[in-house]
This record gives C-alpha cells, structure tokens and sequence, in this order.
C-alpha cells in the first residue's frame, strides 16, 4: 500500500479562520464547560476554610473580594457562566429538535446577550474594590 | 468487512442525565449567582449569613442537589470531551478513574462544608 | 468540458493533402470559427473577471522527488463563464502537468469523487462555480483524511463507517403475491427522502472536528445512512433494534456535539445534525422504555 | 493472484445486479472496478426504469413499444426476455428497500415517458439511478460480496485459439490504481463485463469521465464482434460547457426551444410543426444542430430553452432541480435567463455482442448493461429502457455464468464465416500490426492451464505498463483523445455524411498513429491517473472507429442514424446488425440478420410515427 502524508493538528485549530457558528459555539462551551468544572472545585476549596471555624472563613473572603484581580475573575466567571447557560439552553433547544434552522442565529444571540448581561452586571461585581 | 463495535456500553444514560442535569442547573446556577452576587453582595458574605441560609433546610438540600448535578455535569462533561478526543485503552481506563475519584472527593468535601456551614 | 482540449494541432491537418475540398472548406471555417470565438471568448472573460484565475493547488507524492514534501503549485487558467473549480483542474492537468492527480467521474454531482477542500470548505469540485470564489482559489484534499497523492485521500475509513451501521434493507417479511410490493406511505417516504440523498462523497466527515479526534466516531454520513433505514417503515423490527444498537454505542451518536458543519457542507443538503438529533431522541426513548 | 468463481467488471448497475445474482446462485462472486461502485454513471440516470407492473399494461405491449422505438432493429427474443423479466426484476428492486415514488395507496408510482404505450415508468423522484445504484450496493454489502474498487481492468486472459468461438477465457488483468500493483484474477466460472458506456468518444456527452468504453474494447480484442455500434443516442437539451443533462421534464412542462433570432424554430422552420418542442429525441436534436450551421446559433454553439414564461412558482414545484442544476454547471439562473442547451452524446445501443444470457461467443465471458448489445435497443432506446435492462439482463449473466441451467439461447454469436464482409475502401485498424495483440487482446497460452493464461496475460501487462513509463518523451494522451474526439463531433455526430465519416476514419487512422508515440508523463506508481487515461485513450480509438465504420457502412436513416445521402429507412436491404471484428488488428466489418421471430409470433415492421 502507498504511504500517506497526514497533515495533523494544522487542520484543527490551524484553521480556525474558517470555522463556522457551530464550531465556535462548540469551542466557546467547552471552554466555559472547563472554566466552571475548575472553579467548582476551586470554590469548594475555598469554602473549605468554613471547617476551621468562622473566622477563618470571614476573613478569606474578605480577603479575596478586597483584591480587585478576583474581581475582576469574579466577572469572568459570570461572563462564562453566563454563556454556558445561554449556549446549554440552545443546546437543550437542538436536542429538543427545536429551531435547527436558526441555530447560528442563536448561538450569535447567546454572544451577544452574554455581553450585555455581563455589562450590566459590572458595577455591581466591581463595586467597592476600586 | 467493517470492523463493528463489540463492547456494547449505551450511552444514552449518561447522555440524558447531562441534558437533566444542565436545565436543572439552568435555574439553580442562575439563583446562585443572583442571591451571592446581586441580592447579598459577594463582599458581604460572613459566615453568619451563610449559616442562616444553610439552616432553611429546603436551600441546603438544594445546595447539596446543586453540587451534586454540578459535579456529574462537570466531570462526565470533561470524559465526553476526552473521548470525542479518542482517548481509548489504558488512557480511557485512567480518565475513568481520576474523573471518578476527583467527582467522589469534590462531592464528600462539598458535603462535609455544607454541614459545617449549617452548623448541624 | 470533459477531458478535451483547445485544438493546438492545425498544421496536421492542413498540410494532408485532401482529396474532398469541400471538406477543407469546412475544417478552414470550423478553425476560422473557432478563433473569432476564442478571440471574444478572451475578450468577454477579460470584461467580468479579469482575464485569467490562479488556482493554487496542494501536490503530494510520496514517490516522487520534489513531491515528497507537500507544496503548493500555482496554475493560471484563463476563465469561461460557467467554469467550474473541476473544470479548472481538468485544464491545469491537461494543459500544464498531466500529473496533477484528483478523483472525480461525472461532472454532475452525483458520484461523490471529486469533494476538496477548496478556498477553506468543503465543496464538490464539479458543483462549485469559479466566479462565486474569492480569487485566487485554493483547492486541497479534504482535511482529516490521509493523502494519497495530491487531492487523492484515503477512503477507506469513511467506507468502513458507512458499512458499519449495516447499510442495507431487511424486512421481517415480504408480501406473499405475485409482482406485489410492500407498501409505504407517500409521508413516510417523504420523511427519508432527504437521507436518501446521500452519495458518500465525505465531505462531511471531513468537516466535523468530532470524527477528526474520535477515529471510531461512525460520523455524520453513517449514522444518515442509519437513519435512512431505521426510519423506513418497511423495514424490519428485528434489524431496526440491532442497528439501533450500532448508532447508540459508545462511538455512535452520543459523539456529534451540534457542530452542524456536517449540515453546512453536505451538498446534497442534508439536514444531517437533525437527523442525528432525532435518532438520539430515539435511543433515549427504547432505552426508557426498557426501564 | 486473485481467484473467485466469477468476476465482475464495473460495479454499476449491471455489474452489482450481476454479482448478486452469482451470489445467490452460490458462486463466490467477486466485483472488480476502477471507481468505487457508488461512484459509478447509473447513479446519474434520473427518469425511471420501465416495466409493466399494472392492470391494462402487458408486457406484450412494453415489448412492441421497445421494439417500434428501435425501429425495429432488435432482436425480439431479447426484446421478449426483457419485457416479460422487467417486471419481476422491479418488484426485486422494491423487496430490497428502493425508495420508489408511491401513491397515496402506498403502491410504487408510474408515469407516462416518451414512446410508451402506458405510463409503465416507475421512478424514485429524479434520481432514480442513483436510488437504484444505492441499493443494489446496499445489497452487495449485506451478502459480503468482495469488491475490489479503484482496480483499473485493462486485459482479458483469453486463449488464442484461430477462431474466437473456441477461446476460453479464465480471467483479467487489472491493477490497483492506488498502488499501482498488477494482478492477475482468476475466474473458475466466468468473466462478466459491465463496464457501461463509451461516451467519451465525444467531446460533448452526458456521460461520465469514466465512460471510456474499456469493456467494449477488451472484448474486442479478444475476438468477440461488436455489434450496433453506430447506433448512438444523443440528447437534445444538455448544457454547452458540461453536457450534464437538462430533462426532457422541462419541454413536457412547456419549456420552448429558441434561437439566436428569437425564432421558436421548431414551429418556424417546420422541423415538426405539430409536437414543436416535445417531437422526438432525434429530430430535436437535428433541427437545433441545423439552426447552429445556418448561423442562427447563439455563439455559434448552442440554442436557448426557456422556462421563465412558467412562472417563479411552477417552476420550483416542478423543475427546482433544473434550476440547480443550470446555476451549478452552467451559472446560469433559470428564473432570470434562457438556459443555453445544444445536443450531446448520451447513450450507446450498441456494444460487446452477446445472446440473451448475456454470454459471448468466447465461452466464460459474458457481458451486461450498456457496454454489452444483447440487442434491445435497436437503432434507438427509448428513455426509461436503460435502467431495466441492467437488471434483467445483468441478473441473467450472472446466474448463466455461476453455472444456473438455462435453455439454449435463441441469439446466435461469434464470427460467421460465411458472413460476407464489407470493404470500406479506407485504412483501419492497428498501424503496426505486429504488436496489436500485445495490446490487450488474446495470450498465446504454453499449454491449456488456466493459471498459466492468467499469469501470461499479466506479465504482458506488466511489461505494456513498463514500456508506457519507460518512455521520457513522446505525445500526450490527451492531445490524442483531444483529436478524436473533436473529428467524431464533427462527422459522426447527429448528422452524418460520407465524406465525413471517412474523413473521422482517417483521423482515427491518425491518431492510433500518433498514439503510437504515446508517453506518460507522471512517473509514480501511486495513484497515476495519468497512466490511467492512456490506456484508456487506446480503448477509445478502438470502439470509435467502429462506430464511424458502422456509421459509413450502413446506408440508411433508421432510428438515431441519420445518413445525408440516404434519407429513408431500408428494410430489404438493411434489416440487420452490424458487426465489427478485430480480426489481429485488422478490422472487419460484416452482417447478422436481425431476428424478428418472437414468443407471440413475428414483429412486422412498420413505420416509426408518434
Ligand atoms: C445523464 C443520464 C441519464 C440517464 N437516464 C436514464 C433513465 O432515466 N432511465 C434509463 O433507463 N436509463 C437512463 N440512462 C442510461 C443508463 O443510466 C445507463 O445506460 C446505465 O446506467 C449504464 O449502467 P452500467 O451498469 O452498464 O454502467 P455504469 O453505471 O457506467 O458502470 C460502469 C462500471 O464499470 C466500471 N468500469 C469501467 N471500466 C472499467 C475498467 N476498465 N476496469 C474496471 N472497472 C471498470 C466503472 O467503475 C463502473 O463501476 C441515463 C444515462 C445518463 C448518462
Ligand atoms: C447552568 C446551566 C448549565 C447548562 C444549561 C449546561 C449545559 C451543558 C450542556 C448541554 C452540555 C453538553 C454539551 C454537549 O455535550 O454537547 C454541557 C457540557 C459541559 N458543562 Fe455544562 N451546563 C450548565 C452548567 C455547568 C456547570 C455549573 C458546570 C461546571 C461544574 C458545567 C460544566 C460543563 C462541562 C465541563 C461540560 C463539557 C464541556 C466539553 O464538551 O468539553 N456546566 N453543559
Ligand atoms: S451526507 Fe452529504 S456530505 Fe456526507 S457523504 Fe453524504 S452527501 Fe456527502
Ligand atoms: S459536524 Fe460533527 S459534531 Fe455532529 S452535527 Fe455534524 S456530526
Ligand atoms: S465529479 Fe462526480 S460529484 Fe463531482
């Protein structure tokens, strides 16, 4: 048999310039999906500190939410979080067999409503730290 | 001949519960981050208040249901990838495990907080 | 345009002497004609085009010095209303290097060779208009498939999924009568019409970032295949259930994630992430019924 | 060396039917093809496959209409097995899952077609070939039939008795496109050829690239006659730059035919001033020919079919696939433009002569479908007849060669030496007649050992493919195919006149000249389509110097051959079938009478009308 050349990994990510809605929203909600799973156990561990006593745990999170860096992931969080959920409810929606036509339409829509979501909600999640 | 495959394993299972679980943490994610963020500002959280919310038994079971759905969504979500990226064999086996173990762990730690925060 | 060529060879036939003038009458106003019309030919791709299109295509060969390491070779093509991408390879092969290698028979969409990965999307070579590309056009083997040699890859794998969901119609019983056929309903047909329409050419295999990481993912085109058949009424409850079985394993349906790029290149349009979607909306009732 | 009870060569509609057939006779059949099966030409077919399946319909009158529309140059016990097989070879199809067009009953569909007496066209919307093609390879698969695709067959290995009606043949030659390794297969039982059409002896044709007419002109090598074979169809709505077809759909909804002056010629210059645009095949395609070479051409090359008058609406209930096509193909939009149509090649009556078992006169070689001339066609095919015949008769060669007892076959084959040959007063055949057999024809065989034949016939191979890549320099292939198929286009086209057939013999001559120097440019082994295509450049020379023969041999107008000087159909002097042997490079052309006695008495001829 001939040999074959396999040109690899170039085709996936090399690529991305081509990518198409559903690509991306599928790139988009595994990042988010990872992001989450991380800082479940993050948060976890932070709450952890509850089992030293309530000191402790006033005062790790008061620590934490004075620094203005985890505001700011604070408001990452909620950008991912907010598009995981609007991307899963579209997910949801197309494995209902629901509105596969305009299935880029929504994916565009969760974009865009994450963005305004996460905009609103700035002054409030930075509000203090400055 | 096309090769077939042999181990029959469904995973409609696994599927279904990844779609239950995501419109059962659409509304309690939604609520979480609403009642720590907006409603109680993240900054103002003390324990005491913690405590208050823990003690309403309804919004500890539903704490304790969230982290349960939460973790089977994030850890069977993070084995979905890991196969659609072919993992297979030993490295199979091997996610298996560690995602199983790191799930169980995250679930007991989660659990053993909760009481504390309770207090009960 | 098939595989013919410009005629470069008059002098042949002028010098024969002939014996029938009134055939060289014909021939010398055939050839007269045929300069006027390329000489407007010229004249008219030079108003909508531009006169000539560069085409930029992959060349690989494992055997051959200089191919060994892919490149890229450019080819100008003088353009025609109507060419196609196809046509354009046919004349950069017959014109310029007859090695240039590509699979492709019918020139109307219906053999499913001649998929490539052009201008960064899957496409049939005979069904892509040249003047809807952005120019110059690039023309590649289809991704996620090994090459075998220029736009030549490897089949077989996608073969193999298809014939892996046991491709083929099995009745639990025929109709007992003389020249008598089962019956089906004008819906029911129009239900598996679309998955009908399938002629394997890859394309959307090829698209899918699923298949490319999981190998034994059956992928888009297969599990069409499956449901083509699966939602036939006249197919057999016995060979329904075990080629249910097929779809819903490990590597079956469970792997598609929506992308919808299998949608978005198919050309024959078919709705395959809906397809997909509903056969797992089926495992997920038999499976619930069992309990 | 491979070995199966029966081989197949070409895995389109005939050679799956025929495999399946084997299968089910118990024979270890195996498929030997250059495309992958589903890639083959039946996938193209769109109207339908003919059969008389209803209440009313008989397949008494299915077979008058066929043999009325081959202008009775058919054989009727072909024409008989045909009809009356039709039927049950449809119901088949059905049983094994086609997905037919159905009426609100959930019966298969049927409609009216041109030349038919019923509506007897079953369809599966406008893909019926492909629909066809599909299933049968489903079925192939379900029973595990092997099947070597892009394996290209360039030899027979067939013994080199004198006389072609005592050879035998154990096998071919093939070799795997991708790899390039030669190979000889061996076939206990019988070799079947069903390698569909020639037409890319044209330049302009609905064919598809891989119609090069390999089968036709290995048999002929070998010693079997081809039969027919100037009876070629041509189509007249097909679109200029591709030759993919434009239906006959679009004139039966009202599309009108008009020339560069606006005419609706069909009605203004009287070619049929009472069926206009909806006449015959043959006269359509003529009268848009005569309108181009009295200058009313558009670009001097083509006519205008215009379906806008029809409405946006109509036409995307009716024709959406039309549209799709003349954006695909021709970027033109239907809805806005006249689309431009000329005639093309389309569909070849004749072929590789065989009897109603679809065997030759070589015993263990068969052939079916459009590369083999049982006959049925005539001088013309009506539409819808194609499909039908690759199952009827592609099912019987293949049970015949897996040893099914059969009764004797009522058509006769092989040379007759009593037949008188005809002098055509014009060189033909191979320059160099010393190397012809090497050629792909027969093998000298050092004792009766069929192995032994098989191995001869692939080291001859080997060595043509060396001596091929071998050569640095020398004449391109397509340059070659170029010219042949520019000279049949002019001169053995829809019209056709003496001095131009003998013209197209001369450039036949020229080009095998030529052909002579031939060389390969691509040096590899892996995948060298470049090789590919030479070779089947040779098969091509071979079969369209048969049809130009038979086309200045045969001096009358029947069915799709129309002659300038002749104008009228000769029954006393032209009631039979042309032959064409390859008699060592040498080629003959002699006559068969045409057998008009069938099961329910003889055809009587009588003048084709509609
Ligand atoms: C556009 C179009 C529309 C048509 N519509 C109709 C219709 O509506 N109704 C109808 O009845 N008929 C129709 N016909 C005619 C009919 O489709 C064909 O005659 C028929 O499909 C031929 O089938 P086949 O099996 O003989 O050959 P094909 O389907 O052409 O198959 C040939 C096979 O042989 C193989 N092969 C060839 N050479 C070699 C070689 N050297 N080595 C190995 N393998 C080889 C090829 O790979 C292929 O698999 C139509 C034809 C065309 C072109
Ligand atoms: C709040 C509502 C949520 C919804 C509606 C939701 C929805 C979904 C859905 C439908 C999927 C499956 C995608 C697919 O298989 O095609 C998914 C994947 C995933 N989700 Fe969620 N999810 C939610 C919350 C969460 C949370 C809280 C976490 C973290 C613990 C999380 C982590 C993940 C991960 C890791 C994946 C896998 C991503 C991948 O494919 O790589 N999700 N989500
Ligand atoms: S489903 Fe569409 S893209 Fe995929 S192989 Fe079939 S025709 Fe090609
Ligand atoms: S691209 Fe792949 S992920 Fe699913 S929708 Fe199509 S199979
Ligand atoms: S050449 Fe057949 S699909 Fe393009």
């Amino acid at each position: 048999m001939s040999q074959s050349y396999d040109r690899g990994l170039i085709e996936d990510f090399g690529r991305w310039r081509e990518f198409t809605a559903g690509m991306w929203a599928w790139v988009f909600h595994k990042f988010t999906g990872w992001v989450l799973i991380g800082y479940l156990f993050t948060h976890i561990a932070v709450l952890s500190t509850s089992l030293q006593g309530a000191e402790t745990f006033n005062s790790t999170i008061q620590g934490l939410e004075s620094l203005a860096l985890v505001r700011l992931l604070e408001v990452g969080l909620l950008a991912v979080a907010v598009f995981h959920i609007l991307n899963g409810i579209r997910l949801l929606f197309v494995d209902l067999g629901v509105g596969l036509e305009s299935q880029d339409k929504s994916f565009y829509a969760s974009l865009v409503l994450t963005g305004v979501i996460v905009v609103a909600s700035v002054p409030t999640f930075v509000s203090g730290a400055f | 001949m096309a090769e077939r495959y042999s181990s029959f394993r469904s995973g409609s299972t696994a599927w279904l519960l990844q779609r239950i679980t995501a419109a059962f943490l659409v509304v309690v994610l939604a609520f979480h981050f609403f009642n720590l963020h907006f409603v109680t500002h993240a900054a103002d959280i003390e324990f005491a208040g913690s405590q208050a919310r823990m003690q309403n038994v309804g919004y500890f079971v539903t704490m304790v249901l969230f982290l349960v759905t939460a973790t089977f969504h994030g850890v069977n979500g993070i084995y979905n990838a890991l196969v659609n990226q072919g993992i297979e064999g030993n490295a199979k086996r091997a996610a298996q495990v560690v995602l199983g173990v790191a799930g169980l762990l995250l679930v007991v730690q989660g659990i053993r907080v909760a009481i504390a925060l309770a207090g009960f | 345009m098939s595989t013919q060529t410009p005629d470069t060879e008059t002098e042949s036939e002028a010098e024969q002497p002939s014996s029938k003038p009134h055939h060289e009458r014909r021939l010398a106003e055939k050839r007269e004609r045929a300069e006027t019309k390329e000489a407007e030919r010229a004249a008219a791709a030079q108003d909508i085009k531009g006169e000539t299109v560069e085409l930029k295509v992959f060349r690989f060969d494992p055997e051959i010095e200089g191919k060994e390491e892919p490149r890229f070779d450019s080819f100008t093509i003088p353009f025609e209303k109507g060419m196609t991408v196809l046509d354009a390879l046919i004349y950069a092969r017959d014109q310029y290097d007859s090695s240039l290698t590509f699979r492709h028979s019918c020139r109307q969409a219906v053999c499913g060779s001649d998929a490539f990965f052009i201008n960064g999307r899957q496409q049939l070579g005979c069904q892509t208009q040249m003047a809807d590309l952005d120019w110059p056009v690039r023309v590649e083997p289809l991704p996620h498939q090994d090459v075998v040699k220029d736009l030549v890859v490897e089949m077989d794998h996608f073969y193999d999924q298809m014939e892996a969901v046991d491709p083929f119609f099995d009745p639990d019983d025929l109709p007992e009568g003389e020249l008598e056929e089962q019956r089906q309903s004008p819906e029911n047909r129009e239900n598996i019409k679309l998955s009908t329409r399938c002629i394997w050419c890859g394309a959307c295999m090829s698209s899918c970032n699923i298949a490319a990481g999981d190998n034994k993912y059956l992928g888009p085109a297969a599990i069409n295949k499956a449901y083509r058949f699966y939602m036939d009424e006249r197919e057999g409850e016995q060979k329904r259930q075990e080629r249910l079985e097929i779809i819903e394993q490990e590597h079956g349906v469970w792997r598609c994630q929506t992308q919808f790029s299998c949608t978005n290149v198919c050309p024959k349009d078919i709705p395959l992430t809906e397809h997909i979607q509903e056969l797992k909306r089926e495992a997920v009732k038999q499976n619930l019924k069992f309990w | 060396m491979y070995e199966h009870d029966v081989i197949v060569v070409g895995g389109g509609g005939a050679g799956l039917r025929a495999a399946i057939a084997a299968h089910e006779e118990g024979a270890d059949a195996a498929i030997v093809t250059k495309l992958h099966p589903v890639r083959s030409h039946t996938g193209a077919a769109e109207g339908g496959i003919n059969a008389a399946l209803r209440e009313g319909d008989s397949w008494q009158d299915h077979a008058y209409d066929t043999m009325k529309g081959a202008d009775y140059l058919s054989d009727a016990p072909a024409v008989d097995t045909f009809a009356q097989t039709a039927p049950d070879e449809v119901i088949q199809l059905e049983h094994w899952g086609m997905p037919f067009s159905r009426e609100e009953d959930g019966t298969v569909s049927q409609r009216p077609f041109g030349g038919l007496s019923f509506p007897r066209t079953t369809y599966a919307g406008a893909e019926t070939g492909h629909h066809m093609l599909h299933t049968l390879y489903e079925q192939v698969v379900k029973r595990g039939i092997e099947v070597y695709d892009e394996w290209y067959v360039s030899q027979l290995a067939v013994t080199d008795e004198d006389d072609p009606n005592e050879r035998d043949c154990h096998g071919v030659v093939a070799w795997d496109v991708q790899s390039g390794e030669v190979a000889g297969f061996r076939a206990r039982d019988g070799v079947i050829l069903a390698t569909g059409g020639p037409g890319q002896a044209y330049d302009h044709t609905t064919n598809a690239v891989a119609n090069t007419g390999d089968g036709v002109a290995i048999a002929y090598r070998a010693g079997v006659p081809m039969e027919d074979m100037e009876m070629v169809q041509f189509h007249p709505t097909t679109l200029p730059s591709t030759g993919v077809l434009i239906s006959e759909g679009v004139r039966g909804e009202g599309g009108i035919l008009y020339n560069s002056e606006g005419e609706r010629f069909m009605f203004e210059y009287g070619y049929a001033t009472n069926d206009g645009e909806l006449a015959s095949r043959d006269v359509v395609a003529r009268a848009e020919l005569t309108e181009v070479a009295e200058g009313r051409g558009v670009e001097d090359e083509y006519v205008y079919l215009d379906m806008r008058h029809l409405g946006e609406e109509r036409i995307t209930d009716r024709l959406e696939n039309i549209l799709h096509l003349a954006r695909d193909f021709e970027g033109v939009d239907g809805l806005e433009e006249p689309m431009p149509v000329k005639p093309g090649q389309h569909y070849a009556m004749g072929g590789i002569e065989v009897d109603e078992h679809g065997e030759t006169c070589i015993d263990g070689l068969y052939a079916a479908g459009e590369c083999a001339c049982v006959s049925l066609h005539g001088a013309n095919r009506l539409g819808g007849n194609a499909l039908p015949e690759l199952i009827v008769f592609g099912a019987r060669a293949g049970r015949h060669a897996a040893g099914a007892d059969m009764p004797e076959p009522k058509i006769e084959t092989g040379p007759d030496p009593d037949a008188e040959r005809e002098d055509l007063g014009v060189p033909l055949g191979e320059p160099s007649r010393a190397e012809a057999t090497t050629d792909g024809g027969t093998v000298e065989h050092p004792d009766s050992d069929p192995d032994a034949v098989v191995e001869a016939a692939a080291d001859a191979e080997r060595e043509r493919i060396e001596t091929l890549l071998e050569r640095e320099d020398g004449v391109n292939h397509a340059d070659v195919r170029a010219d042949l198929q520019a000279t049949m286009t002019e001169n053995v086209n829809v019209f056709r006149e003496e001095a131009g057939l003998k013209q197209a013999l001369e450039d036949i001559q020229e080009a095998r000249e030529r052909y002579q120097d031939v060389y390969v440019a691509d040096k590899s082994r892996t995948f060298n389509t470049d090789l590919q295509h030479t070779i089947e450049t040779r098969n091509l020379l071979d079969v369209a110097e048969a049809i130009a023969m038979g086309a200045l041999a045969r001096e009358e107008f029947r069915g799709a051959h129309w002659r300038a000087e002749h104008q009228e159909r000769k029954d006393d002097e032209y009631l039979k079938h042309t032959l064409v042997s390859w008699n060592d490079g040498d080629p003959e052309l002699w006559y068969r009478p045409v057998l008009l006695e069938g099961d329910e008495g003889a055809y009587e001829p009588k003048e084709r009308s509609y």
